[in-house]
């Protein structure tokens, strides 16, 4: 492999070019930078300017891939299929947004909630934990090399452990769903790097596009289709894809409450992302479809979630818990649009990924600042912290009708596309269905809303609004749940445009440019 | 002004109403006086828009657009505007109102009630100008949820229950039903734009007509067809304001309302005559009529009563839709605003007496007509234009109801306006008989006098305004006239 | 079954014979992962379960008579490569150099977490410790009440 | 451990070469088999080994926990630096290119051996930190417990 740049002269790289290393390196930076200058009060502030920063790049790579182009980038000048290769086109640049954009208006509510939650020695510690999650969570999205996923998978989900088990100064319980999280993070790992494996058994190459490229048409091979069901099993396991939830919901329930926001706004999603982009991208539609992988697999595991997990849900009598299930069922949904295979079902998919992330950013964030009030987010504990909290509550009616599908939020959008996916394929039964289980899905937001307004207020309770700190980022989170609700142009257009990218398969991986960077088409 | 703005004024004052009541929470007197004065101009706002627009039909507003070709737009059309003004204009009324209910009551959370209350009427208005089918379905889910914490008021265990049951039955319905219908006919035409002469011709035929049509008439869960009116009943236990405005004119008449306008304007009335596919829903409706009136006669408690004559009298207007023909799409139109108020001077009756007496069963008012003049007389004209006699307006809409069912050929139609009329006598006008000329053994209102200022007013200006549309009635059926299509604006 | 077709067998049977090894090894540590209650255990199964895909790719990148892929050099330290040597290679390798950071990384913190875990519980058996959890879940529902209508 | 004289002679003798043999495999990486990675943990072995033998004190003395957490982070910093040096001069991330426009190997020979030193001093401190961690906690209950 060495050599084969010697010779070449060099073409001079603009700062701009290098927007998809960048994305993922400032965090990566800003956690090691917190550390090493070692001085408490300057690990949130690192934090939030490296957060800050990836935003700003993934903004603009949003712009430059809204036209269906895509962007490659060689690390170390390697070219592919050799070298790392790191490609955003429309469908990862929408996923690096949300991540980015989530890490960014979270920050003040970390700050809050780990004052609060964590003791003040660990918060260096905590925050360089929090900016590799978010690396490895944008550093998934944005590779195009099938082990490079595997590497910033695992980056994301060790720190994730950690960051869960940061819970156990509230509750010690934090630090065995950690461990368990750990035992079925790393199996699900593992099951993903043998499919890599076998990938590269059958291929000889790592780089997406041309395992994309060599594997066309061999829908036959057994080593390609072993492939593909160990990687769909592990990152079902990190996606929580109903019957391999079980680490999911302890998790959400006893980390501190600012991971928790991470965690269900983007670490699922991220999972997702690799999920769609395996499936449609790598090993192609007619691949998976010619196997019948997807109708017969993946739709009745998403019914499974969509009715299962809510009825789960309907029966919490905590908030937090209550919600782990909620997002369950919700990437349910998220799978049903992939099962459906057509591209209003692809978009309803991304669309959801976005809205949903919002929406339980939004109902988190409130979790946290009810759990900074009253100590707990059992029913009986927050009983009538509606009058005491009113910006808190307004923020939980807002997103629970998000997570309903009230029109006039961004769930509203989602749940509007999925079902029109149902209809276009005739699927008449199937749009009921889905409607059926949102109906689930107001009974458990209702009684939590019953809870918060009707009750007598609780006890031992500390009756008064949350801090700024809190407020204020999930009111941005609140009203981008009612703003995307409208304003359909961003979401909708994004989702689009990345469905018909992942949609037309091999040619969304389009031969790959021989400029090193800047590429497209 | 322009009608743009005047639209978005309508919905702007009710909102603004609501974040005064919000923001003043601890000076009661400058909300009140802050929403009344919003009223006014809401009311002045429609006044202006019926000044412009006339019988005819505005331009498209759009706000932005949500889906490829489907945008949140406002369009004034004379369907809509009548439900506008009949929201808005009894909204000042049942202001002032609530509040003597609500002092004289001493109910708790004034400044949630009223907010509430405020965003329910800009939802109302909402659905009223609303372009299309998202647009209405937008305002029709932010009425059931402004309207849910109206319901659960009290707080007490009958109240969260009532709410349950309310919330649970229109939300349900609507998620479940309705939008499952709006998302099918977008699939189907592209579009959801309420257009003269309906979007769904020549788009759909066979048995699907009949199978979207139900999707929508039992979607649209606040026109309380059966068996999907048992929320209506529930909803009694709210304040009697709330039963009053929004349970008796703008939640239920937004059910209808949107359940003609799917009817015209979606469907289109050719499509329904031609394919028969509403023949059923007539059924139905004749059976909800009936029933209803049936239940409300064995219901001892006022209230109750008059929620399962709201049932009954929904019901006429979901058959004037059914019956696909032109007169009874627009005896339905009248009966929007016959029924309002008639219903809304009842109820605002039942609640004074109850402020005055802590009453609420109908055998323990005997003999209070004697002391509450103003109230009985004012439940009584109410009575008799539900009923349908003259020279009261509720005798226009049953009228153009019967000739519609007549053009309809719908025999069994008539039969069961003509029943429902009889029932209608049975079980309203033996409380105004107790109340007013028989006298109580063990004389229940000793000490009581009538209802206080604020309470008993407001329905007495209803009863005059039910008197007035009876002269009015031909005026209105002209205005209506360009909703199916053969007007002349 | 006739002689060709057992003769297949076995020559599939031995020619993977290097896969069929990983795959018990794998189920092994699987196995221990699942069924063992000593959390210490549990990591111990993990590391064979990883350990046995660390060896399927190794296993992948082996070429029969494949040396290191290092290109020989002359008395003057330049590199001569020769086209007649086979090397093996070495990509498989590498990633599994960083898969086993990776692992070590893994077992580290779950060492960690067990730590922790037994200065809270005092015990790293599952079993007493979901006991632990039980109780304490029994009494939260006994505060907190279960069910629809009872918490709230 | 403090009358195992053997035990305190022989690891006062070995911990200078064991040292040095991480530095020589640290700095043979980009000729031969070796680098950070395995040079870090061979330093590191050295530094545990000291702690085992003579107790946490005495290698806190030379090693301090702060330092540790700072040599961990120090290591991804250079790592990072490296990469950032050649975006700045107009290359890829890591496109060690960038160290010797004109002679693009020996870039490669410069880049290489600043990564690596990074990635060693990262392997050191994670290790080291690994070892305080676990040897560090106050023991709440007796070895009998266990």
């Amino acid at each position: 492999m060495a050599g084969g740049t010697e010779a070449v002269a060099h073409q001079a790289l603009e700062m701009t070019d290098h927007l998809p290393v960048l994305q993922v390196l400032i965090p990566f930076i800003a956690a090691p930078l917190a550390v090493f200058l070692g001085v408490r009060s300057l690990a949130w502030p690192i934090a939030c300017a490296g957060a800050i920063a990836s935003l700003v790049c993934s903004v603009v790579l949003m712009l430059a891939t809204l036209d269906g182009s895509f962007i490659s980038y060689h690390l170390g000048g390697w070219a592919p299929p050799y070298g790392i290769e790191y490609r955003v086109d429309a469908a990862n640049a929408f996923v690096l947004l949300l991540i980015s954009a989530t890490a960014v208006v979270v920050m003040p509510f970390t700050k809050a909630s780990v004052d609060a939650e964590i003791p003040k020695k660990d918060h260096t510690l905590f925050y360089a934990c929090f900016m590799l999650c978010i690396t490895g969570l944008l550093g998934v999205v944005v590779t195009g090399d099938a082990f490079n996923v595997f590497v910033f998978l695992e980056i994301s989900s060790l720190s994730a452990y950690v960051l869960v088990s940061q819970g156990s100064h509230r509750d010690r319980r934090a630090l065995t769903v950690a461990y368990d999280y750990l035992l079925m993070g790393t199996i699900g790992a593992t099951f993903f790097v043998i499919g890599i494996g076998f990938l590269y058994m059958a291929t000889g190459t790592l780089n997406m596009a041309d395992i994309a490229d060599r594997i066309a048409g061999q829908g036959d091979n057994r080593t390609i289709q072993a492939a593909f069901a160990f990687i769909l099993v592990g990152m079902g396991l990190k996606v929580a894809i109903y019957p391999l939830h079980l680490w999911l919901p302890g998790a959400y329930n006893y980390a501190p409450s600012a991971v928790t926001v991470l965690l269900a706004a983007t670490a699922t999603k991220a999972a997702i992302y690799v999920v769609l982009r395996f499936t449609f991208s790598v090993f192609q539609p007619e691949f998976t479809f010619d196997t019948n992988v997807l109708y017969w697999i993946i739709i009745p595991f998403a019914l499974l979630a969509m009715f299962a997990a809510s009825l789960i849900a309907v029966f919490q009598t905590n908030f937090k818990r209550m919600l782990a299930y909620s997002s369950i069922a919700q990437i349910g949904y998220m799978l049903l649009g992939i099962g459906f295979f057509n591209l209003s079902g692809l978009t309803a998919t991304m669309v959801h990924l976005f809205n949903h992330s919002i929406t339980k950013a939004a109902l988190f964030m409130a979790v946290g600042a009810l759990v900074l009030r009253s100590g707990s987010t059992f029913y009986d504990r927050i009983r009538g912290m509606g009058k005491s909290m009113p910006l808190t509550s307004a923020v939980v009616v807002i997103g629970g009708l998000s997570l309903i599908g009230i029109p006039g939020t961004a769930g509203f959008v989602s749940k509007w596309m999925l079902v029109q996916a149902a209809f276009e394929l005739g699927w008449w039964w199937m749009a009921l269905l889905i409607v059926a289980s949102s109906l689930l899905a107001v009974i458990y937001v209702w009684r939590v809303l019953e809870v918060l307004y009707l009750g007598d207020t609780a006890e031992g309770a500390q009756h008064k609004e949350a801090p700024m700190m809190m407020a204020g980022p999930m009111w941005v989170a609140a009203l981008a749940c009612i703003w995307f609700g409208f304003d359909t142009s961003l979401t909708l257009e994004a989702s689009r445009v990345a469905a018909n990218g992942l949609l037309s398969g091999n040619a969304g991986m389009a031969p790959v440019p021989t400029t090193a960077a800047g590429g497209g088409h | 002004m322009d009608v743009a703005v005047l639209v978005f004024l309508a919905i702007l004052f009710p909102t603004l109403a609501s974040v005064t009541n919000m923001a003043y929470r601890n000076n009661p007197n400058l909300r009140d006086s802050v929403t009344f004065v919003c009223a006014i101009l809401a009311f002045a706002c429609i006044l202006g828009i019926l000044n412009i627009v006339g019988s005819g039909i505005s331009e498209e507003i759009v706000l932005t657009e949500v889906f490829e070709g489907l945008d949140i737009a406002f369009r004034v059309e004379p369907l809509g505007l009548l439900f506008a003004m009949v929201a808005s204009g009894l909204w000042g009324i049942t202001h002032v109102y609530a509040i003597g209910y609500m002092r004289g009551n001493n109910e708790k959370n004034h400044p949630r009630f009223f907010a509430c209350f405020s965003i329910a009427i800009a939802a109302a208005v909402g659905i009223a100008f609303s372009a299309n089918m998202l647009t209405l379905f937008l305002f029709y889910e932010l009425l059931t949820v402004s309207t849910y914490p109206l319901v659960a008021h009290k707080g007490n265990a009958k109240a969260v229950y009532g709410a349950r049951v309310y919330l649970a039955v229109l939300i349900g319905t609507s998620v479940a039903l309705l939008l499952t219908a709006v998302i099918w006919t977008y699939t189907l035409t592209g579009t959801l734009d309420f257009v003269q002469g309906g979007i769904l011709a020549g788009k759909v035929e066979g048995r699907i007509v009949p199978i979207l049509l139900g999707l929508y008439a039992f979607g649209i869960g606040k026109a309380a067809l059966m068996p999907f009116h048992k929320w209506l009943p529930s909803a009694m236990v709210a304040p009697t304001p709330v039963s009053a405005l929004l349970h008796a004119v703008a939640v239920v008449k937004a059910g209808v309302f949107t359940m003609l306008k799917v009817g015209v304007y979606i469907f289109g009335i050719e499509l329904l005559a031609d394919t028969g596919a509403s023949e059923w829903l007539m059924w139905v409706a004749a059976y909800s009529i009936i029933t209803a009136s049936i239940v409300a006669i064995m219901h001892d408690n006022l209230k109750r009563r008059l929620a399962y004559s709201t049932v009954s009298q929904l019901g006429y207007i979901t058959l004037g839709m059914a019956l696909a023909t032109k007169m009874g799409i627009l005896g339905g139109g009248l009966h929007i605003a016959m029924h309002a108020l008639g219903k809304i001077t009842l109820f605002m009756c039942a609640g004074a007496i109850y402020v005055a007496t802590r009453k609420t069963e109908i055998s323990q008012m005997t003999g209070l007509g004697q002391t509450m003049p103003v109230t009985f007389a004012a439940f009584g004209i109410g009575a008799l234009s539900i009923i349908g006699l003259p020279p009261l307006g509720g005798s226009w809409s049953k009228w153009a109801l019967i000739v519609g069912a007549a053009d309809a050929g719908q025999l069994i139609a008539i039969f069961a306006l003509m029943l429902s009329s009889i029932l209608n006598v049975a079980y309203l006008l033996p409380v105004v008989a107790k109340g007013a000329f028989l006298k109580s053994d063990d004389n229940p209102c000793k000490g009581v006098r009538e209802a206080p200022l604020f309470c008993c007013l407001p329905p007495a200006i209803t009863a005059v305004g039910c008197l007035a549309l009876f002269f009015w009635g031909g005026m209105l059926l002209d205005f209506l006239q360009p909703v199916v299509g053969d007007g002349h604006g | 079954m006739t002689t060709g077709d057992n003769e297949l067998m076995i020559e599939f049977l031995l020619g993977h014979i290097n896969y069929w090894l990983f795959v018990v090894l794998m189920m092994t540590g699987l196995y221990i992962v699942i069924v063992r209650g000593n959390y210490v255990k549990k990591i111990v199964g993990l590391n064979i379960f990883q350990t046995a895909v660390f060896m399927f790719y190794i296993s992948i990148g082996k070429i029969t008579g494949g040396t290191a892929p290092i290109f020989p050099t002359d008395s003057q330290g330049r590199i001569r490569p020769d086209p007649d040597i086979v090397y093996s290679n070495p990509l498989p390798h590498v990633l599994i150099l960083t898969a086993i950071v990776v692992g070590i990384a893994t077992t580290a913190l779950g060492l960690a977490l067990i730590v922790r875990i037994r200065e809270e519980y005092n015990t790293i058996e599952e079993d007493d410790v979901l006991e632990i959890e039980t109780k304490l879940a029994e009494q939260e529902n006994r505060i907190h009440g279960f069910g629809p209508g009872g918490g709230a | 451990m403090r009358h195992h004289l053997i035990l305190r002679v022989i690891t006062k003798i070995l911990v200078g070469p064991i040292i040095l043999y991480g530095l020589y495999v640290q700095f043979h990486g980009d000729f031969s088999p070796g680098g950070g990675f395995q040079a870090g943990v061979i330093i590191a072995v050295a530094f545990t080994l000291y702690g085992i033998v003579f107790g946490l004190r005495a290698v806190y003395a030379v090693l301090p926990p702060w330092v540790v957490h700072r040599l961990m982070a120090l290591g991804l910093l250079i790592y990072a630096g490296v990469g950032i040096l050649n975006m700045l001069s107009g290359y890829e991330f890591l496109n060690y290119g960038a160290f010797a426009p004109n002679h693009p190997s020996h870039g490669q020979h410069l880049g290489i051996l600043w990564v690596e030193t990074g990635v060693g001093i990262t392997v050191t401190g994670v290790m080291i930190a690994v070892f305080y961690a676990f040897a560090g906690r106050p023991p709440r209950m007796g070895d009998d417990d266990w």
